[in-house]
Formats: structure tokens, C-alpha cells, sequence
């Protein structure tokens, strides 16, 4: 969202617009290469020192027909100066490799945003497939738009003139001329792309020279034409030194259990089921036997929490991965590990439901899923990433509880983070929390459900360790012992223990993230992958005057100790939700609070500034109440 | 505790058994607290997971590690503590109902893998725990709580179902058959794979007698066939013998035909004969006791395991800076 | 429990106390034949026309050896000449068959209780098994009660002199004679036990003379010894005329299935994976061929609940039973049922959890887990019995609603009022509601998802229709077409959509019951198998002087209308729940007012006197912080 | 609509297919297009159940009555509906993630109960809808993306787990044999019972090329085996056939041991011929494609119908007011 322009008539007569930030997108087929265009910039971004955000829109089919709405995939990414908390609620920069591109992603543009567009694609077939009845480049359809016709296809091929490539290799390699030409609109280097491709097409010289070629011919398009009024500078962020690098949230999850397992001096073993979108995690671990991960893709998901569940009571760091229909599959084993307290990570990857629902869309509406949806009293702690980055930290939060506690722990993260990515910060590995667990070895005075007196949890004991043969199971445990049992009193005291033990664990979490003043006229509350865009709207909202907070969940099970209190010294509390109101229930439930809902159910992100209009509407109507 | 000192005693456990007085369960038991000293294995080096039935009250009362977990899922659940400890002597104790109804995706996943498992599938044909309905293995026709005018469908064989699922290992015996059982016990614990044993288990209480042509002095001679590998197949006393027509047995009298007519037993054949060893059943033919299959295949916990040294051997397996600095990286500041 | 007492000389110089009510319980060895003899005595106190209720109390084991505390089997029966609500807290009366039944049960009593024990169960060996150092019925333990020491075996025996049966088959005639004896003690008939057992065991007079010898010997026996200070005289209630019969809960609920099947002018499915406390239902439905009803024990609970989502497709009524382990399985295909909008009654009879938990004891921990165990956005309505005769309605308005409104329905039991029995008026067939379904067959106009304007329901359409061929599934639907849609804002729609269906239907039940005033200092608010408990509490609290109302519910999703505005008007407000305060979770974030909790989770019911006693604290807890 | 009229484009729907572009499922559906119209059934008895992966998209694509359930559940759910309807013609659409992954229970369950089901499963050997894992049957090394260092296990034979199911009709067909796939959806829809057809697809995204040697003029002669009932196994334009040493098969040229000689295929034969008939593979014996084993057996539904009836006979089926009156009542007043 440009926050402030400034037009200077630059060298060459054209305006160049500064830009605190500035979101842009690549939209084309499926098999246009989008993804890789748009990693490609967002990488040079970064390089440049920019901070930035992207998220990739993928087609829910494989490969959907060439030319449809359906097969448009997309790549944004917001960079600027600033610190960018989301990948952008409307471009400001629209690539648009054909008429079903355009189509898609119209409606998302700021007024005025700049489009490229391949005119090469826009036949009249091509215009008619996606239902414009004629060519929108000139008829008028974009009269709100600043559009730039670009013949893609033609320059590229004759950038290629001389090149072996086929026509239709040639033509696969019109992305690199876009790419080449946003370079040049802001004014980037093309040094990291060209290294790339060098790399990367190591083995035929020809597509390098290809590539590289048309790469340059965007960039020179830019420079040589007369046809664009301006072109954007948008100068480095100001970010913490170190080293950085590229992660997706489901990348990062990957990284912060294997590490997680390295802190615990434990092993980590996978237990999954491919489901989109936590498929990732899956893949990523799979790579990673070097570091002992052992994956086992499973035959469905209950089998993938059992072996997971196995694999705690042989003393590893178990984790099984999964998204909300795995989940509601998982639901029975999780409550044997409950009851049998082993230590236990089922990531939740959630999508838009409910049954099958979206199944590449985001959503948050697993929470009272993963809070309450199993049988009897069976309490666990949920821990929720916030951001891409985040999930590497949670993570390990997550694994720290379970170990320490010996309990399950969800891991609640949400399609929107786990395919988004960042630049990271690489933590230093000495900085990381330690946390290395302890089996019991010593016979003397062995009870398998005898507890430590400060964190309640029962010790963690081998199979294979002399002298503590013992059994334990799904049925009601004895206090102590774990023999079965089927007192009543004593099942009051297990029920009231469990409960205690998650409990307890809300002296050992941070306080939540407050952004803003601790009091104010409106607590804007939310939890996990809402967190950049609640963020930027409060800094918005704060902008424009109103005494609006921020607080944001990654604990969802104990709440952190400094939730009601901060909720009490707020005029309104309002749970900003990609759900019909979860949390809200949970928070009114436990502090009779009157927790005020906002929330949307669209499979999609929030964005900035549906949200800055929609407080500011809460705001208003309060007023008026009041007033 | 070194594992050659064991004895029955050490695998014994605190607990009231609480089966049904008569159950097959006892006698099973027996034979376990019995076999488990004899392997060499220390007793914490055993692990014996269990699903949900009467059955799977088992581990209770082995002084071993013990994990009775829910319906079905023994052996997914053992699968995990398999791959992360290779060392432990891995058992899974399962009933019809556990291991071939809720189970049956499980059971068959854990054969085709070949974990190395012993999984021990108690076939009393019937539901014990929840009181007696029909199992997956009941006959045709049977009345029970839930079928009051007899079950419809065709029951499993279960040795048939797990080498349609690549078992390398099916073996079957019976609760009264102390010895063979016990014979059993050590064949499957020897090999190295997913082995599965079958025992016929009487439940008196809900239905009671259903192997006792196979287990009865009376009746068994003319109905057991005990299979050896290299033997021929012979029984009533041997009588009686077993020949193929193709692929179609047929009963013969051995004094007719010879010995050397008879078709010796190879626990390594082709599955086809397997397949249709574990299908003869009266009564017409006699029901085949003893290892029907035994074929070496990797082990789907070795198989892993040789992956991650592999890997392990190629850099240092606790450099978690090497990890998140793979990639493109780039410094700020 | 007593509530009047008043004791006469009566003819025999004997007192004869008379009471209002009174509890009996039967206790033995699994073998004993005590559920037996508690159906016997059970039935003729029906026919002598007092109100009663009863418990069995099963073993967990199937046949735990004899003469062990894990072995014994009781039979709680409580009857009265007032509307009997619970088979009572306490035992008055207790026949004893042996140490282990003694020993289970003395510390349920009440003081002064009269106990009859079997003394030739009381050797030595048989009192130090269950842990007595002696013969507790010599060594004082027993000072507290009246007891009656008589030889059951010996007796027995003796009146089978002349029996061929074998000694062991005498033996088992002894709950005969404890039968006859309690007969006298009660004054109570034997002629429909002599029918019954000439009937039972026609096929071998032998069987018929012993078991009716030993039954009059006991009554005799009663009769002829001087041993017995007091009688009973409970006097016929005042009970709705009509034709009654027993019915155990589950199998109300079972009768209730068929019925609604034929009030729906349908076929019933069942598809069901056995499990404790629900497998009753699907053994008495199997039974019931001749009205149609087909049965499908299924492989696991997720092929039950798949198959019957396929009958419900079929445009059959749709049943699937379980208790709580089960419905964790059947969660995701329930969301399925929730996206196709098709009817289907999942019934949840509850035990205690979590996981195999107390498989055989009751508990109302499910409530959450049936409300929100579901990927996604997914609500749907909940009903809850209240009472074994209860179950019938109670299913008859679960298929009403999943067939008006197109919807799946929990029908919530619990294994209290699953397994407990009581005498049942049956309702005359011209009077239960009518819901005839119709199945969609215009071809004009047809889109799978067009909504009836006032229930919003879609059409049910069988296959086999010709014209209406379409297609359903788990992804989103779009609104009116049915078809796959990715379109945010249609499923932000649908979203809501489903969940206004099912808010709608508060229009359509009634309001929940209230006994008392409608205001007052305290509302005690239940809802299911705890009816009869609350209830009776609530009598004696009022009769005690306190303003204290029972609101109880039935219909838990959506609420009835009344629910909010009679907690306003009450003091306190208090939830009573076998659970850590599910449904007080639901009121608190649903109306905000500050629900308390009374909560029990033993795996056990509530008692009528501890409840009356928590209450009694918590007003005066509320008094000394308002005084 | 009357079943005689039908054609293809009747059972056509308005829906955008969203296959990749060459994937084989478009093949297939083809197929079914043609040979729906040829089974004298009225469109709308016609019920397409599936449950969810790239195949389990073929209802949306087909004018009847169509379920795209949930992943793996197909068959439970398709076992409901016919036992409620027995009228209907019942297809499940599966892959081999959806039918023996997460989905091997309900298969192997709908086979034993012979539930008059057609099965048709999509086999790509690979999880095409969630972007290119390996499957159950995957061959062994298979490197994918949850699979970078190569699969471990050994797949299943979906051919030879039915069999060890007590399947009724197994058959094998391509995608790309056009014609052999029609004829085999023939097969399928007239027999009474499960039937259970393997159609090897190809994932030209995913897995390209899995089946080529099959299906492909150059190379397939040499290594697809057509049985037909009552033929011998020959196969690479009648020069090489098949025989069977006791169990063990065994490739012979025809020239050199004469037509007698080569085995007879029976759809009939002892189940152990027909699983060594599912199990041979290459590169040492070519692939079995047809109908492997067709017996009869009743089915579930027509014996559940049958009890149905029987029992409605003997009393009024709506007699609500007798069903609550059975046993012991009352009266009060
Ligand atoms: C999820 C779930 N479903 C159902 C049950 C109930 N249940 C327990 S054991 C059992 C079947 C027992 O039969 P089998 O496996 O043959 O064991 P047996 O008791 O005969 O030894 C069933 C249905 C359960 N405990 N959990
Ligand atoms: C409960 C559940 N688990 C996992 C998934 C994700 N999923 C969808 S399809 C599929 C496998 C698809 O493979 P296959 O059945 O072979 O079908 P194909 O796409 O190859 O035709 C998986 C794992 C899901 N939708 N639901
Ligand atoms: S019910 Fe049957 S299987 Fe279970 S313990 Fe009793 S006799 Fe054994
Ligand atoms: S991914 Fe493979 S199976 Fe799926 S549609 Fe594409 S080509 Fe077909
Ligand atoms: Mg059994
Ligand atoms: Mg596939």
C-alpha cells in the first residue's frame, strides 16, 4: 500500500515515484512460471535490503487447462522500507501474462495500479475463454488502470532470433523478459538472477543463453522504450544485521522440530499422512535423514498418529502432521495420549472447511476443533506460529512443552503462513532455548504415573531400560502406580490432575504480544497467521488517531496470564478471527468478557484494510452508543 | 536382569488376570511366559503392544514393557516404536475383531512393509470384550446379539487376507496345542519381518467349542494337518495326504498312493500354494496348523535405518547451523 | 430414601414401617442371577403399581472369576408411592450374596440399613479374598445396619431334597429364594414370577419345580422366622393410567429409531461398529427386521457412519450409534454430512473418557466434542434424552429435525439412562408428532441446493429419480447450484447459511422444561441423563424452603428460547454436569452471565443428597457474600 | 429417459473437466461414457461414488447420480446406499491411495461381504491430487517427494490383496486399451457382486510412463498377458505362453511346446491360480490384463433383502403400536 508518493522527473524525463512500500503480483497460466518469477524478485528484493512479505496463489487443480481462470497462478509480494507485515491487500503492480490473468485478478487492484500486460496473449479466443466479450486492453475495461502493452511473446522471440531453442522453448522463456523489466521499473540489479540461472540450467548452455538473454531484453525494453511514465524507488528497510534467508512457513515448521529434536537430545520421528497444505512439512523432514529424522508416511492419518504415539513411548520426539480433516481422524489417538501423557506434536495445518471445503485456502476454524474435539475431558496445550518465521520458533515451543509436561501439544498453523514465506533471520544456534530431556533410568521408588511436584508431568521412560518393565494404556490410571483403575474418586483426582498439569503451564509462557498502549478504547485480539495484517492495521488505525491496541495470541491453551487483565482495561475487545468467532467463545467463556467478533470466513487473509475500515466502524458505533 | 536367567516367573505380572474362567487367553498366556525366557532377548528388551478386546488385555500381565492402546491400532502404533528402536523385540497381541475389522488397514499395511513384528492374532471368532457379536472371521450364518437370524457375510481367512498382503511370514496354531504353540511362538520370533501367527483361541463364554474338532483328542487327528517345511502333508495318524490337482487339493490315502505322492511342504513356494494351504477347511479337507509361509525379505525398520546411517555418514548429524544455512542465504548489517 | 416413616405392631407382633419410597439393592457374583432377580422384583413392584427406577451395575469384565470385588454384579431397584426420579443414592435394603457383594457395597448405604447376607457364602477363604480379616458379619464390622444372617445355600438345598438336579444346579436356584424372601419382606406377590418361570424354563420341568420350590421357601422362610423385626408396606403411586412396560433407555432409543422411520414414511438404516454403552441398540434394532430395519455392523465406526450417510443418500432414515471413541472416528465423515446437507442421527451414548477411559461407567464429557469435534465451521443440533422412557421422544425428534431441516443431529444418551430401566406408559401410536419426508421428483425448476424459505433445507432427491441427476460432495457448494465453487464470498454465504438452518430451528422446539418458580435465588440447570437426580434435588430443596428452579435441556444446539431469559431472572445460576462444565462453557460464552459449576466426574451419577447438599453450600455461600 | 436411448452425450455433464491436460483418467472416462449408454440401465439409476483424489473427480464429470465423498470411504459409503437400494447400479471410483491406503479396510471388507458393488480403481501408482507422493503401490526405491531417498516398501498387488479377500471378480485393464477397457466395464457391470477392476493410469504430471511397456504398440506384445476364459495363456502375438510347474509359472515358446501345452485360464480355477496369475509381472513374465476371477456368490444385499422379506412376511411392517407392545405390559388405571 503506498503510504506516501513523491515524483521527482527522474534522468530520463520519466517520473520516479519513491514508495514506503509497494506490493506487486505475477499472474499467468500455470505453466508460465510464475512462481519462480516471482521467487526470483522477491530474492532480489531482499538482496537489495528491503523488507518484504509474498504469498503464492495456486490453482486447486494439478494443471488446470492452459487459458483459464481456473489454471491462473499468482505470486505477490509487498517490499519496501518499512517493516512489511503482509504480502500487500491489493497490487499496486499487476503482471498479467494473458487475458485469464488479467481476468482473475482485476478486481484485487488499487485504483490507478499499474498493469503490465502480454498483448500477444490477448487474442480474441483467448479474451472469449474468460469471458470478456472483447479485448479489455482496449475497450475501456481498464480505463482506472495505468496499462502498458507489452508484445512479450514477439520481443522474446526475437531476443532468441539466433538461439537452437525451439519456438516453443522460446517461448517458456517469456517470464525471464517480465522479470527483466519489473528490474527495471525498480530499479534492481539482475547480478543474483543471472547467477541463477546460470546454476540452474547448468547442464544446457543454450537455455542459459536463452534465459539470460531475455532476461537483459526485458530490462533494455525498459530502459529503450518510451512507453512508462514512471518507474518506483523503493529504498532498504531498516533490519536487524545478520544473516537471512528465504522460508516458507511449512519450511520453517520442518526446521524448528528438527532442531527442536537436536535441543531435547532426542530423535525426531514423523508420522504423516499427505494432506494439503501441511504436505510440505512432510516433504522437507523427508530430506533430512542426515540429521536422524525419520519420516513414515503412513497408510492415513490415525495410522500416522499411532506410529507417532509409538515412536514418544520408544523416546522420540514425536510429531505427525496434518490439516483439519486429519485432524477429526486423529481425534481417538490423541485422547490415548492424553491419558497416557506421552509427549506428542500434531501439527494442524488448517484450510477452509468445513468436510473437504477449500482445500488450498486459508482458514482458522480448527480452534475448538483441536481445543475440545475428543472424547471425555482431555485437555492438551496449543500453541500457535504467528508468521512464516515464526513456525521455527513454535516449533521448538512446542516440543519443549510436550517434553516437559509429557503431554500432546497442537501445533496450530494455517495454510495462509505455511505456504507464505519471508526473510528470516537465522537464529544463532546457541541462542536457541535448551531443553534436553531426561529419561528415567532408576529403579528405586519407579511409579510410572508418580509426578513431578512443580510441572505435574509423569516420567518419560524407555522400553529397554532394566528394572521398569511396566504397563500402561488407554483405560483410567491409578494416581501413582498407572495400574487401571476403576474408582471413582480416583478417576476425579487423574480428571483434575490432567486438567492441572496443562494449567500450570501458563506460569512457564510469555506474557502475549501487545502492540500499542496497554489501555485504550479497543483491544484488537487475535491468534496465529492474522498476525501481520492485525499488526499493520493497528499501526494504521494508531495512525490515523485511534487508541487502538494489538494483542496477539501464540498460546491458545492455557492463555497466556496477561490476557484478561489486558482485556478489562479496554473500552471494547474485539477477536479478529478467519472464523465465525473461536476464540471469542473461549474468551468469553472463561472471563465474561463481551468479546465483540470480527471476523471473515472467505478462504482468505485478512486484509489491511478491510480491517482498519471495520474497527474503525466498531469505533464509531461504540461512540455513537455512547455519546 | 540378563536374559539367560529368565524364567517363567520374570515375565509374570501383579495384576488379577481378568479373563473368564476357561478362556483360551490362559493357556496362550502360558505359553508366552513360557517361550519369552528361551529367546535370549532381556526382558526389557520386549515390548508387547495390544489393541482393544479381551485379548488385548494381554500385555497386563507380562512383566515386559506393555502398551495397551486403542481399537485396531496396535500394530501402526508399534510400527512408530519399530523405526525409532530397532533394538526391541516388538510383539503386537490383537483379537478378529482388533485386527481384521477396525484393524484390517493396519494389519495389511504392517505385512506389505515388513516391519519386524510379531503380531499375534487371537481368532476366537467372535466380539469377547463387547459380549458377543459376530467378528469378520464368524461363519456364514451365524446367530449372535447383533445377527439375530444369522451373519451374512463370508468370513476372512486371515492367512489368506495377509498373503494377498505380501506377508513373508503366516503361521497358525491353537490354544490347546501347548506345544506347537510354543513351537510357533519361537519360529515367529526368529524371523526377521512381520510374522504373523494366528492362534485359534476358544472363547467359552460366547463361543464356546469352535475349534474343538481341531483341538479335541477325539476329533483333531482326522481334521489337523501340521505342516513342516521339507515334510510331505500327511495326517490322521498319517493316513491321510494331501495332493494338488493344478491348483486344486485333494485328499488322498497314503497307503494308495505312497508317501512320494504326497506334496511336501515348502514354506518358501510360490504363494499360490500358500494361499491355498491357509484356505483348506472342513469338511472337506483338515485345517492346516504350522508355519505356512517363511521367506526372508528387508525389514522396513532395517530398510530405514540403513537410510539414515547413510545420510548420517555424509556430515555431522547435530549441526542444526548447517541445516538453516542450506539455500540461498544473504547477510544484513 | 426414606421420607416418612411410621412404624407399626403389625400381625405378626412384627413392625411394619411404611414408607414412601425405598431403595433394594441385589449384589452377587457375576453368576448369581442377580440382574435376573432385580427384573423379577422390578416388574412386580410395576404391577403392585408403584413408580420406580433402576440401575444395573455390570462387571467390566465379562466373567471376572468368582468371588472377587471386580466379579460383582448389582441391581439397584427404588420404588415408592411418589414419583420415583433416580433408583436412589443410598440402599435401604441389601441382599448380600457373598463377601465380595457385601464388601462392594457397604459403603453405599445408608445407616441402618437392613442387610441380608448369605451366610454360607462366608467362609473364611471367601471373606479374606475381598480383604475382610474376618467374618465381617461376626466381627462388628457391620454394627451400623440391621442385619440377617441366613443360610441361602443350606436352605436352598434343603427345599431341592427331592430335586434331580445336580448340587451345582441347586445352587443356582439360590437368588430364588433371596427373590421369595424380599417377596415377603415387601409383601409383595409372587404370581407373575411363578409365571414367568414356568414360561422361561418350559422346556425342563425339573428347572420349573426347583426354581419355584425355592422361590416360595423364601417367602416362607420370611414368613415362618422369627427372625425379621421389620416388614415394609410401600404403598401404589398415583400413576398416569394407560398400558406400561419397562424399557431400558437404549432400548427406548431403539423403538424410538423404528417409530420416527415410520412416522417419516422411510426405512430405517443402522450402521454401527459395537462398543460400550451403545451396542444394546444395534443388537435390539438387528431384532427388527420385520419393520424394515436393516442393520450393518460395519468394520470400524467410520464405515458405520459412511454407510449411513450412503442409506441417508438413498433417502433412507439414518442412524449410526456409538459412545464417545467412536464419534471421534465418525467426526470427519459427520462434516461430510454437514456439507451435503443430508439427515442422519449419529447418537453418542457417553461414557466415561478420556480415551477407553471407564468404558463402563457414565459421564456428559462429550457435549463439546459432538458441539465443535469437527474440521471447519460445522454446527449442527444436539438432543439429549433425559430418561430411559425419554429415549423414545427424544429419537423421534432427532430424525423430525434431521430430516425437516436436512441436517445431521446428535442424539446425546449416556450409559446411565442407556442401561437403566423404568416402567414405561407406551404411548398410544395415533399421538406421536407426524413428519411425513418428501423426496424432491420435479424436474422443473430442480437445483440441488435450492433452500425451502422457511427451514432452509435442500431438497432430497433419491437417486433413481429420473431428471434430477446431479452431483454432491465435500468441497464447498456454491449457493442454489450444489456445484464445487471457490468463490470467497459464496463461501462466507454458505457459511453462514448452515449455521442460520440450524439457529432456525430454535423456532421450531419448545421451550425448556422448568420445575419450580420461574424466579428465584438459584437456577440449577442440567441437561440429559442427569434429569431424574436434579429433579428429585430440586423437590427437596423447595420442600427444604429454598427458591431454587430445575431448567433442563434437552435440545443443547440451538438452545430453546427461554434458556436466556430465565437464568436472568434467578439469583445464581448454576450448571450440574457429570463433566468439568461443558455446557456451563457454552452458556457462559453464549449469554455472559456467570454460570457456576456443579460438576462430578466419577464416572458415576449424581446422588439426590449430595446434590441437595452442594446446592445448600453454594447459597449459603452466596448469602454470606451478599449479607 | 429410457436406458435404450441413451447415448454417450447423455452422460456428459456441463462441468470443465480439470484433469492435467494427457492425464490418463480422461481415457477412462470416455470409456464409461460409451459403455454406460450400452447397459440397458436408466440414467438415473445410475449412483458414481468416490472418494477423493484426482480420479475421485470423475463423478462431477458423469450425468447420473454422483458422491464425491471423502478420501478413502467410497466403498463404505456406496455399501449403505445399496443395501437401502438395491436397485441402483453402484460404481465407486477410487485410486490406489484412496482404495488401499487410507481406504484398504472398507475394500477388502466390501469384497469379503461380496456387497454388489463396481469398484473401478484408478491406479497410477502415485498420489496424484496431493502433487506426487508415492502410493502403496509405488514399486520399491520409488523417489518422490516424500520419498527423496527412495521408497522402502513393498507395494501391494491390488489384484492379489482382493484376492486374499474372498473377492468374486477381479479384473486388470489400461487406460490406453480402449477397447479391453470397455469390454472389462462390461464384465464388471453384469456380475452380481463386488467387482473389483484395476485400471493402470497413467500421471503424466506425476508418474509418466508407469505403464508404457503395457500399453504402448512397440513394447507392449512382449509383455501383456489377455486371458480370456477357457483360452491359453499366450501372450507376444501367440508365440510365448505360459505353464505352471506345480505353482510356480514359468514362460515357454509355443513353437517349442505346442498350444496343449500352455495353461487354460478358468475365471473359476482354485483361487491360488488366480493370484499367481495377479502376481506375475515383469521383467521376467508379462502382466495379466481381463477378468482374473469371476465366481458367483450371493451378495450382501440381496441376502440382507432376502431376510428383509422374510421376516415382513410374518407380521405387518408399520404395526408401530405391536413393536412397543412386544413382551412383558401392563396396565395402570
Ligand atoms: C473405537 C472403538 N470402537 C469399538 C470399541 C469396542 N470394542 C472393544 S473390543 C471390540 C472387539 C473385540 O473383539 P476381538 O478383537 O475379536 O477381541 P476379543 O474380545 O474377542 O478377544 C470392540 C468392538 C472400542 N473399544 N473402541
Ligand atoms: C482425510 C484426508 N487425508 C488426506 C487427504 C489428502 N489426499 C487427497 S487425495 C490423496 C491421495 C490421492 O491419491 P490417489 O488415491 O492415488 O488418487 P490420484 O490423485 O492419484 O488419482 C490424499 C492423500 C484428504 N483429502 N483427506
Ligand atoms: S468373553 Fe470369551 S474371549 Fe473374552 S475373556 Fe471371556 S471367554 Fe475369553
Ligand atoms: S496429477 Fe496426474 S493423475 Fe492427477 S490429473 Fe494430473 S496427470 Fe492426472
Ligand atoms: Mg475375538
Ligand atoms: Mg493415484
Amino acid at each position: 500500500m503506498s503510504t506516501a508518493n513523491e515524483s521527482n522527473g527522474g534522468a530520463t524525463g520519466r517520473d520516479v515515484e519513491v514508495r514506503e512500500m509497494i506490493a506487486v503480483r505475477f499472474a499467468g497460466d500455470s505453466g508460465d512460471g510464475m512462481q519462480l518469477t516471482g521467487d526470483q524478485f522477491t530474492t532480489t528484493a531482499a538482496l537489495v535490503g528491503n523488507d518484504l512479505a509474498t504469498l503464492p496463489d495456486f490453482p486447486a487443480e494439478i494443471r488446470a487447462p492452459a487459458g483459464t481462470l481456473a489454471g491462473v497462478s499468482g505470486f505477490q509480494i509487498q517490499f519496501g522500507s518499512l517493516d512489511i507485515l503482509t504480502p500487500g491487500d491489493r497490487p499496486d503492480v499487476l503482471v498479467a501474462m494473458n487475458p485469464a490473468a488479467l481476468k482473475a485478478n482485476l478486481g484485487d487492484l488499487v485504483p490507478g495500479a499499474m498493469i503490465f500486460v502480454n498483448t500477444d496473449a490477448f487474442d480474441k479466443r483467448a479474451c472469449e475463454k474468460v469471458g470478456f466479450t472483447a479485448n479489455p486492453v482496449e475497450d475501456g475495461t481498464l480505463a482506472a488502470f495505468r496499462v502498458f502493452q507489452v508484445a512479450f511473446t514477439t520481443i522474446t522471440r526475437r531476443a532468441l532470433e539466433d538461439s537452437p531453442l525451439t519456438t516453443r522453448e522460446k517461448d517458456r522463456c517469456k517470464n525471464f523478459f517480465a522479470l527483466g523489466l519489473m528490474y527495471w521499473v525498480f530499479g534492481r540489479p539482475m547480478d543474483h538472477t543471472l547467477q541463477w540461472i546460470q546454476k540452474k540450467f547448468a547442464k544446457n548452455a543454450d537455455v542459459v543463453a536463452a534465459n539470460t538473454a531475455v532476461l537483459k531484453a526485458g530490462y533494455a525494453y525498459g530502459e529503450t522504450t518510451e512507453t512508462f511514465a514512471t518507474t518506483f524507488q523503493v529504498a532498504p528497510a531498516v533490519i536487524k544485521p545478520g544473516t537471512y534467508r528465504h522460508v516458507t512457513g511449512n519450511q520453517a515448521t520442518a526446521f524448528g522440530f528438527i532442531s527442536a529434536a537436536k535441543l531435547a537430545g532426542a530423535e525426531l520421528f514423523l508420522g504423516s499422512y499427505p494432506i494439503t497444505p501441511a504436505s510440505d512439512i512432510l516433504h522437507e523432514l523427508s530430506r533430512h535423514k542426515r540429521y536422524g529424522v525419520r519420516t513414515f508416511q503412513a497408510e492415513d492419518e490415525i495410522a500416522a498418529v499411532a506410529a507417532a504415539i509409538g515412536a514418544a513411548y520408544g523416546g522420540a520426539i514425536a510429531l505427525t502432521t496434518t490439516s483439519g480433516p486429519g485432524v477429526a481422524l486423529k481425534a481417538e489417538a490423541v485422547g490415548l495420549a492424553v491419558m497416557t501423557e506421552l509427549p506428542l506434536v500434531i501439527a494442524d495445518i488448517q484450510r477452509g472447511g468445513p468436510s473437504t471445503g477449500l482445500p488450498t485456502k486459508t482458514e482458522q476454524a480448527d480452534l475448538l476443533q483441536v481445543m475440545f474435539g475428543r472424547n471425555g475431558e482431555a485437555p492438551l496445550p496449543i500453541v500457535a506460529p504467528t508468521t512464516p518465521g515464526d513456525c521455527f520458533d513454535a516449533a521448538i515451543e512446542a516440543v519443549r512443552l510436550a517434553t516437559k509436561y509429557m503431554t500432546p501439544v497442537f501445533f496450530l498453523s494455517d495454510g495462509y503462513i505455511a505456504n507464505g514465506a519471508e526473510p528470516w533471520r537465522i537464529p544463532d544456534v546457541d541462542t536457541l532455548p535448551s531443553f534436553e530431556v531426561s529419561y528415567r533410568t532408576e529403579v528405586e521408588g519407579f511409579r510410572p504415573y508418580e509426578r513431578n511436584p512443580e510441572t505435574l508431568a509423569r516420567p518419560w521412560v524407555k522400553p529397554g531400560t532394566p528394572g521398569l518393565e511396566h504397563r500402561i494404556g488407554g483405560l483410567e490410571k491409578a494416581d501413582g502406580t498407572g495400574n487401571v483403575s476403576y474408582d471413582p474418586k480416583n478417576h476425579e483426582k487423574m480428571i483434575h490432575l490432567r486438567q492441572e498439569k496443562v494449567d500450570r503451564i501458563a506460569d512457564d509462557i510469555p506474557d502475549a504480544e501487545i502492540y500499542g498502549d496497554d489501555a485504550g478504547d479497543l483491544l484488537l485480539i487475535g491468534w496465529g497467521g492474522t498476525y501481520g495484517a492485525l499488526r499493520a492495521a493497528t499501526m494504521h488505525l494508531r495512525r490515523r488517531g485511534h487508541k487502538v491496541s494489538h494483542m496477539h495470541l501464540r498460546h491458545l491453551n492455557p492463555l497466556p496470564k496477561n490476557v484478561e487483565p489486558t482485556m478489562r482495561r479496554f473500552g471494547q475487545v474485539v477477536a479478529a478471527e478467519l472464523n465465525m468467532g473461536q476464540l471469542r467463545t473461549v474468551l468469553r467463556a472463561k472471563f465474561l468478557i463481551d468479546v465483540k467478533a470480527l471476523n471473515k470466513v472467505q478462504g482468505q487473509p485478512f486484509k489491511v484494510w478491510e480491517l482498519v475500515d471495520r474497527v474503525e466502524a466498531m469505533l464509531a458505533a461504540k461512540q455513537e452508543k455512547t455519546a | 536382569m540378563t536374559a539367560t536367567t529368565l524364567t517363567r516367573k520374570d515375565f509374570q505380572t501383579d495384576q488379577d488376570v481378568r479373563w473368564c474362567p476357561g478362556c483360551g487367553d490362559y493357556a496362550i498366556l502360558a505359553q508366552f511366559q513360557k517361550v519369552f525366557p528361551e529367546l535370549g532377548i532381556p526382558r526389557e528388551n520386549f515390548a508387547i503392544i495390544s489393541g482393544i478386546g479381551c485379548s488385548s488385555r494381554f500385555p497386563y500381565y507380562m512383566n515386559t514393557y506393555g502398551f495397551h492402546t486403542i481399537h485396531g491400532r496396535a500394530p501402526a502404533l508399534a510400527s512408530g516404536l519399530k523405526v525409532m528402536r530397532p533394538e526391541l523385540s516388538v510383539w503386537v497381541i490383537t483379537g478378529d475383531g482388533d485386527a481384521l475389522s477396525i484393524g484390517g488397514n493396519h494389519l495389511i499395511h504392517a505385512l506389505r512393509r515388513n516391519m519386524d513384528l510379531k503380531i499375534v492374532l487371537f481368532n476366537n471368532q467372535i466380539y469377547g470384550l463387547t459380549k458377543g457379536q459376530y467378528s469378520p472371521t464368524s461363519e456364514v450364518g451365524k446367530r449372535t446379539k447383533s445377527t439375530p437370524f444369522g451373519s451374512l457375510d463370508e468370513p476372512f481367512t486371515p492367512l489368506a487376507l495377509a498373503l494377498g498382503a505380501e506377508a513373508s511370514f503366516v503361521a497358525r496354531t491353537a490354544d490347546r496345542e501347548q506345544k506347537h504353540l510354543a513351537e510357533t511362538l519361537h519360529a515367529a520370533a526368529e524371523h526377521k519381518g512381520t510374522a504373523l501367527v494366528e492362534v485359534y483361541q476358544n472363547c467359552n463364554i460366547f463361543n464356546d467349542g469352535a475349534f474343538f474338532h481341531l483341538t479335541e483328542k477325539d476329533r483333531k487327528d482326522g481334521n489337523q494337518l501340521v505342516v513342516e517345511h521339507g515334510k510331505p502333508l500327511v495326517f490322521d495318524n498319517g493316513t491321510k495326504g494331501i495332493v494338488f490337482d493344478g491348483f486344486a487339493p485333494k485328499v488322498v490315502d497314503v497307503a494308495e498312493v505312497g508317501l512320494d505322492a504326497i506334496h511336501v511342504h515348502r514354506e518358501d513356494a510360490p504363494v499360490g500354494y500358500h494361499l491355498a494351504l491357509a484356505k483348506l477347511h472342513g469338511p472337506q479337507f483338515p485345517t492346516a496348523l504350522g508355519v505356512i509361509r517363511r521367506v526372508q525379505r528387508p525389514t522396513y525398520d532395517a530398510l530405514v535405518e540403513a537410510q539414515v546411517l547413510a545420510e548420517q555418514a555424509k556430515s555431522d548429524k547435530n549441526d542444526i547451523h548447517a541445516l538453516l544455512h542450506t539455500g540461498h542465504t544473504w547477510e544484513v548489517g
